[in-house]
């Protein structure tokens, strides 16, 4: 598939180069009245549970940058779109965004396949492009975009933290089994982890793979079977319903109690879990935003986002709400420098594009810093699951921090070949206790 | 053989028992689809939104009572009340100013309907509910549940659905087998069934038994609803996913036979858990695979009557 | 009227109980008329069937032309050249009269063409030309599903009749005809197919038709075949006229299906 | 009538050709209105026989899919619109021979099914077919000349048009041929064509071949218009669509499923856009209005507006 697809890559890029210049560089850019974002999320289907929350956030942070004085001076506007009825639509409304709504910039998507379909329009439509929250590895790696970043981890460090952690604090772990929502995210997330275990800890037996519907709501065989078959480890990416169900199902038949969790994308659940999240179990967060991160980087940013969300609307925010903030702050910095590169002049859509590359903006928690691909450096911490009293749900403790340049793929590699390469020292130098 | 048995025997008998709760809620569901299909000749695509509307009634009003301290042994009953609320709501409201304005229209046009109204209650469903999961598992708590020896070994199942899910589902068999062949109601029912024409002929009221079936054929979906929603998270979305797989098992029992239901929800829910044993990648067309291989058999599916025509 | 054009022997079909036909041998001479008559339930119609292949007989045999036919579908007997009516019309509802008999003379020609209308030059004459000896031509634009009961029977009459037979085999024609103009339409039918050479097997309930039109009448009773021969001879037996007429002529309802 | 409808469909195709000048992205949703017309023709077809196909979209799925799998391969438009079309037809045929043997329920839910298996595939084999997440389509050049993106668009637009018209013309063509017309005898009276020599399964067979033919035309279409495909263009809502829109285009006239489409995705482009939460709410409402109040759908309406008749 390497093959086909950069020829194809080239094909399109030769393309790209005939009518970039025609289009986009001589554009006099004036500075608009509203700054316009389209954002496409999920606001229909299972995944809704992650669009919705998100949605709220934005709205809630660009009331807060209007009444701040908007980016710029601008005020901004976002208008949502649902990707719940899937990329053929999804990809005509981004053209509508641009074509009739006139949108500044892009926020794109939660799906990673909503995002490996849109992400080729920032190109053809020379508008920036964020993603706020897809985690699929080939975006960034299979092509070179001009227009599209993304402003936060993807899924080669959100798995390998977890498995360092692992690693580290469960060192002779000997028999594993894998239940993963049957779609591009539960297959990747599992090919990484795998080629990763391999190379950090050969010789750990795999006794099952299972991949159950996606969007399943009964995993009481597939419990019955890892019942039976006692694994070290249970190892699941699911997220949304199918999380809080396998949880509870497993839980309930005390699964728990035989084999040690790994859910990297555990933090958007445990809110609804609740009190019936087991203890000691590995958790991740898709990034370092945990809501009991015991030092964030800008205590007082951190406090006001979830608290104003909080008493928004009466629970804390997961981290689809962290990453869509990032992005908002992303495109604030952005606009903020390109605004100060022209000395006060508004940038076209290409040097806005220009401000995003290399931009190292500030996050509640830490920063996060644009690379050169578009691929954004976000930390990961991982921990140990714990109730907390004062949230009334499980929070991380024992935290590590994996810092994101030693989690993710070098620039210009595929994170499975990159993963291959590593070795079991890794397991003890990787990682600082919180 | 013999052999594949002695390594892979105790797990078959884990499958099973999976196989078994699994099938009575595929049966509830799709028994009340079959109904409905063998009465009014609809096929109910929104008979997958009542199951939602159901579940998600259900865990709403077990949530609700049980801040207000509402005793344990309770959950069980609210379950059932939850499920007969909204099918008596639902079900003459869908079947009145809906359902029996297009009675004399095409098959299409009736399955259509369905299928707007579906559309509709999924965006109603997800304006009551909101999209984050919601979850409550009183009833499966209360019950606990009970140790099966497997080996030297012992695999913990919830009494849920080890009992109560394959109970009810033989209660209901039972139930509506024994309404359908004693009760006056039950044989118009079945008269309009086999030969509606005939049946109004006969002067039966056609109008009432098509309420009174598709309100009963409402509960029972939100009956299965109901009844999943202990063990499992309620998301938008549940009811596209459920109701693809009673379409299944109508087709493959036979128009409105309830027996055929059965038999086909125990051969779909006893596949699916041995595919997970054995061959996890094929759960998901197992069932599809059983109906092709029924109709192939049995074109008229696996309890239906061939339709004479009249020459 | 020497030689069978088909001929039926020890043909036997019970269903459930009920002995739908219980030893029937018939010969049928090429280019005669015969009339079946008998009470209801006595098997008439399922003679017919097992002729055109709905129904198989569990024992005997039906030839054609010499050629063994049992066991072949309807639609390979059709070809060979056997058409039928039915006693409810099987019309087309949603065509008109004209497309119906035009589909007739078009799946006798040839159904196969996908893109030049069923309505061609062709087809057409030769559909209203049938409507015309049948008296239908007012009707021919009217949908099927409008037409009243004498109509339908005339336009299934002119469908089979369209297929250019050489047997046909007609279940009870006249039924449903307002009995004013029944023995004008016999007439016309009886023209027709005389004109076209076409031998006829019917099912009739009216004596008068039967005495005046057929050359043949053999009775049915209980599945088996009570008398045969001439009219004139058969209905004055007074078996026959004890056992089925008097029964015929008080009984108005129609025959079960297969029965 | 022939003429109006005639000039209707240039008034029709007028007015897309003028939106889509005015509005860049209307020319992207109109191109995919157009390939799902064509594909909603074979719906048509199936439903003069009175046959509803609740499994089309894998036609759609498939002829999609053979775009993106052949694309590096047979880099040209033309020609992969042929493959598809041929390809389509063909597996039309093999599944075809199985599913015709039945009708009504039994025949739509087959189709149904053999429309959740090739769902099911396109996700479980991820190796090939990169599951959920798609596969991207590049512009492709047009009968050997490469073309930048806004010509691609437009001959894309163009070649849709010109094949809803050549298809159109052709479907007009069958329909009212000995083929069609037995087609519409199967609906009403089956066992008669059987009596006058025609094998009607055979004639409903050649329809499903052309339904399938259209079906992967039009997927073909959506996959050179959206350049990214994923398995949800064949999960079971997609054949409900399919069916939806040529109710709400009308199934009386070759201009239904055109302007079915048309309004179909104009309705959920500006619901998407206005509600954005509850567009399915707005399109379900829309359909049932349409059913409830105007039975002969959009061409119906528009046929009864310039006074003929809904032929």
């Amino acid at each position: 598939m390497t093959a086909t697809l950069t020829r194809r890559e080239a094909l399109a890029a030769g393309f790209g180069t005939v009518l970039l210049p025609a289009t986009l560089s001589a554009q006099p850019a004036q500075r608009p009245a509203e700054f316009r974002i389209g954002v496409t999320t999920f606001l229909s289907g299972p995944a809704s549970v992650f669009g919705v929350p998100s949605r709220r956030a934005c709205e809630m942070l660009i009331e807060q940058i209007n009444a701040a004085g908007g980016l710029a001076g601008v005020p901004v506007r976002a208008i949502f779109v649902d990707e719940g009825p899937g990329t053929d639509h999804l990809v005509g409304e981004i053209r509508r965004l641009v074509q009739a709504e006139g949108v500044h910039a892009v926020f794109q998507s939660i799906s990673s396949g909503s995002c490996l379909a849109c992400t080729p329009l920032s190109r053809e439509l020379n508008k920036v492009m964020l993603l706020w929250d897809c985690g699929t590895q080939r975006i960034f790696e299979e092509n070179r975009y001009d227009y599209a970043f993304r402003t936060q981890g993807y899924a080669t460090p959100e798995v390998l933290a977890p498995l360092l952690y692992l690693l580290r604090k469960k060192p002779d772990i000997r028999t594993l089994a894998v239940v993963n929502q049957d779609y591009a995210w539960g297959r990747d997330s599992w090919e990484i982890w795998k080629t990763a275990m391999d190379a950090l800890k050969p010789g750990v037996r795999v006794v099952a793979e299972m991949f159950p519907r996606f969007g399943s709501t009964d995993f009481s065989t597939e419990i019955t079977r890892l019942l039976a078959l006692r694994p070290d480890v249970v190892y699941s990416t699911s997220w949304g319903g199918e999380l809080v169900t396998f949880i509870r199902q497993a839980t309930e038949r005390r699964l728990h109690e035989r084999t040690t969790f790994v859910l990297p994308v555990a933090e958007a659940s445990l809110q609804i879990l609740g009190r019936n999240m087991p203890e000691g179990h590995i958790i991740g967060a898709r990034g370092d935003h945990w809501n009991n991160h015991p030092a964030p980087a800008n205590p007082e940013l951190f406090r006001s986002f979830v608290s104003a969300y909080r008493q928004r609307f009466n629970e804390y925010p997961i981290y689809p709400c962290h990453h869509m903030a990032q992005a908002v702050w992303a495109l604030k910095a952005a606009v903020e420098k390109a605004v100060a590169t022209k000395s006060g002049g508004w940038p076209s859509d290409a040097e806005l594009a220009a401000a995003f590359r290399g931009l190292t903006f500030p996050t509640p928690t830490s920063t996060i810093t644009l690379r050169e691909d578009g691929q954004g450096l976000e930390d990961q911490i991982v921990g140990m699951s714990h109730i907390d009293p004062n949230f009334g749900f499980a929070v991380p403790r024992e935290m590590m921090r994996y810092s994101a340049a030693q989690v993710s793929a070098p620039v210009g590699q595929k994170s499975v070949d990159w993963l291959k390469t590593l070795t079991p020292a890794m397991v003890q130098q990787a990682g600082t206790a919180l | 053989m013999a052999e594949w048995f002695q390594d892979n025997g105790l797990l078959l008998g884990l499958a099973l028992l999976d196989g078994l709760s699994s099938a009575g809620l595929i049966f509830l569901v799709a028994v009340g689809l079959n109904l409905v299909f063998g009465v009014l000749r609809i096929i109910n695509v929104a008979h997958g939104s009542l199951y939602a509307i159901g579940a998600y009634t259900a865990a709403s009003i077990g949530l609700f009572l049980s801040t207000r301290g509402l005793p344990q042994w309770a959950a069980l009953p609210v379950l059932l009340l939850s499920a007969a609320l909204v099918g008596a709501v639902l079900g003459p409201l869908i079947e009145r100013f809906i359902l029996r304005r297009i009675y004399a229209g095409e098959e299409v046009v009736q399955l259509l309907v369905t299928f707007a109204l579906f559309m509709i209650l999924e965006d109603v469903q997800k304006l009551l509910w909101g999209v984050q999961p919601i979850h409550h598992d009183a009833a499966l708590k209360l019950l606990g549940t009970i140790d099966v020896p497997f080996g030297s070994d012992f695999i913990p199942f919830t009494n849920y659905q080890l009992f109560v899910l394959p109970g009810f589902a033989i209660v209901t068999l039972i139930g509506l087998a024994w309404f359908l062949r004693r009760t006056l109601t039950g044989r118009v029912i079945v008269a309009v069934t086999t030969d509606r024409e005939a049946a109004t002929a006969m002067g039966i009221d056609a109008a009432k038994v098509f309420l009174l079936t598709f309100t009963f054929g409402a509960m029972l979906a939100a009956l299965g609803g109901a009844l999943s929603s202990p063990t499992a998270a309620l998301v938008p979305g549940i009811g596209a996913q459920t109701i693809v797989l009673s379409f299944a098992v109508v087709a493959t029992a036979g128009l409105g036979q309830i027996e055929g239901a059965a038999l086909t929800s125990l051969m779909m829910g006893l596949g699916r858990s041995i595919a997970v044993y054995f061959e996890p990648e094929l759960e998901v067309v197992v069932p599809y695979i059983i109906m092709v291989l029924v109709l192939l058999v049995r074109p008229q599916g696996l309890f239906g009557v061939i339709e004479t025509r009249r020459v | 009227m020497s030689e069978a054009l088909l001929r039926a022997s020890g043909l036997h079909l019970a269903f459930g109980g009920v002995r739908a036909a219980d030893g029937i041998d018939l010969d049928v001479m090429r280019g005669e008329f015969l009339a079946i008559i008998g009470p209801n339930g006595a098997g008439k119609t399922t003679f017919i069937n097992m002729t055109t292949g709905y129904l198989k007989p569990h024992a005997g045999e039906i030839a054609y032309e010499g050629r063994r036919i049992t066991g072949l579908s309807p639609r390979a007997i059709v070809r060979l050249g056997i058409a039928r009516s039915f006693q409810l019309p099987q019309l087309f509802l949603e065509h008109t009269v004209e497309q119906n008999v035009a589909l007739a003379v078009a799946s006798r020609e040839g159904i196969w063409s996908p893109l030049v209308p069923l309505l061609r030059p062709g087809y057409r004459e030769e559909a209203r030309d049938i409507l015309d000896r049948f008296g239908l031509s007012a009707i021919a634009d009217t949908r099927a599903d409008a037409l009243n009961e004498g109509a339908r029977k005339l336009a299934d009459i002119a469908m089979a009749v369209a297929l250019k037979p050489r047997l046909l085999l007609m279940d009870e024609p006249t039924s449903g005809v307002a009995a004013s103009e029944k023995m004008a339409i016999v007439e016309t039918l009886v023209t027709v197919l005389r004109d076209a050479k076409v031998t006829a097997v019917f099912v009739e309930h009216d004596m008068d038709v039967v005495e005046r039109f057929a050359d043949r009448v053999a009775v049915w009773s209980q599945g088996r075949i009570a008398a045969l021969g001439p009219p004139a001879e058969v209905l004055a037996d007074p078996a026959v006229q004890r056992e089925v007429i008097g029964i015929e002529r008080h009984a108005a309802t129609p025959e079960a299906p297969h029965a | 009538m022939r003429k109006l409808e005639f000039l209707l469909a240039l008034a029709l195709a007028g007015a897309m050709i003028a939106a889509a000048i005015a509005a860049p992205w209307l020319r992207f949703v109109l191109t995919i209105a157009l390939a799902k017309g064509i594909a909603v023709m074979g719906i048509l077809l199936l439903l003069r026989a009175g046959q509803v196909s609740f499994g089309h979209a894998l036609y759609i799925a498939f002829g999609a899919y053979t775009v993106a799998f052949l694309a590096p391969r047979l880099n040209d438009a033309v020609l992969l619109l042929v493959v598809a079309a041929g390809g389509a037809a063909l597996l039309g045929l093999v599944i075809g021979l199985f599913v015709t043997r039945y009708r009504q329920i039994f025949f739509g839910m087959l189709n149904l099914a053999m429309c959740m298996v090739f769902y099911s595939l396109l996700e479980k084999l991820y190796h090939i077919t990169k599951g959920s997440d798609g596969i991207r389509v590049e512009i492709m050049p047009v009968a050997g000349q490469a073309l930048d993106r806004i010509a691609y668009e437009w001959t894309i637009f163009g070649i849709a048009l010109a094949l809803a018209f050549a298809l159109g013309a052709l479907l007009r063509l069958y329909l009212v041929s000995p083929m069609g017309e037995a087609l519409k005898g199967i609906k009403t009276r089956e066992t008669r064509l059987e009596f006058m020599g025609v094998p009607a399964r055979g004639v409903l067979l050649a329809a499903y071949v052309v339904s399938a033919g259209v079906g992967g035309i039009g997927g073909a279409l959506i996959a050179m218009t959206s350049r990214h495909v994923t398995p949800l263009l064949s999960y079971w809502t997609a054949s409900g669509e399919l069916v939806f829109i040529a109710i709400l285009g009308g199934a009386g006239g070759v201009l239904g499923p055109f302007l079915g489409a048309a309004a179909y995705e104009l309705i959920r482009v500006y619901a998407a856009a206005s509600f954005a939460d509850a567009w399915q709410m707005i399109l379900g409402t829309a359909l049932l209005l349409v059913i409830l109040f105007a039975p002969g759908g959009l061409w119906g309406m528009a046929a009864r507006a310039i006074g003929g008749r809904s032929r």
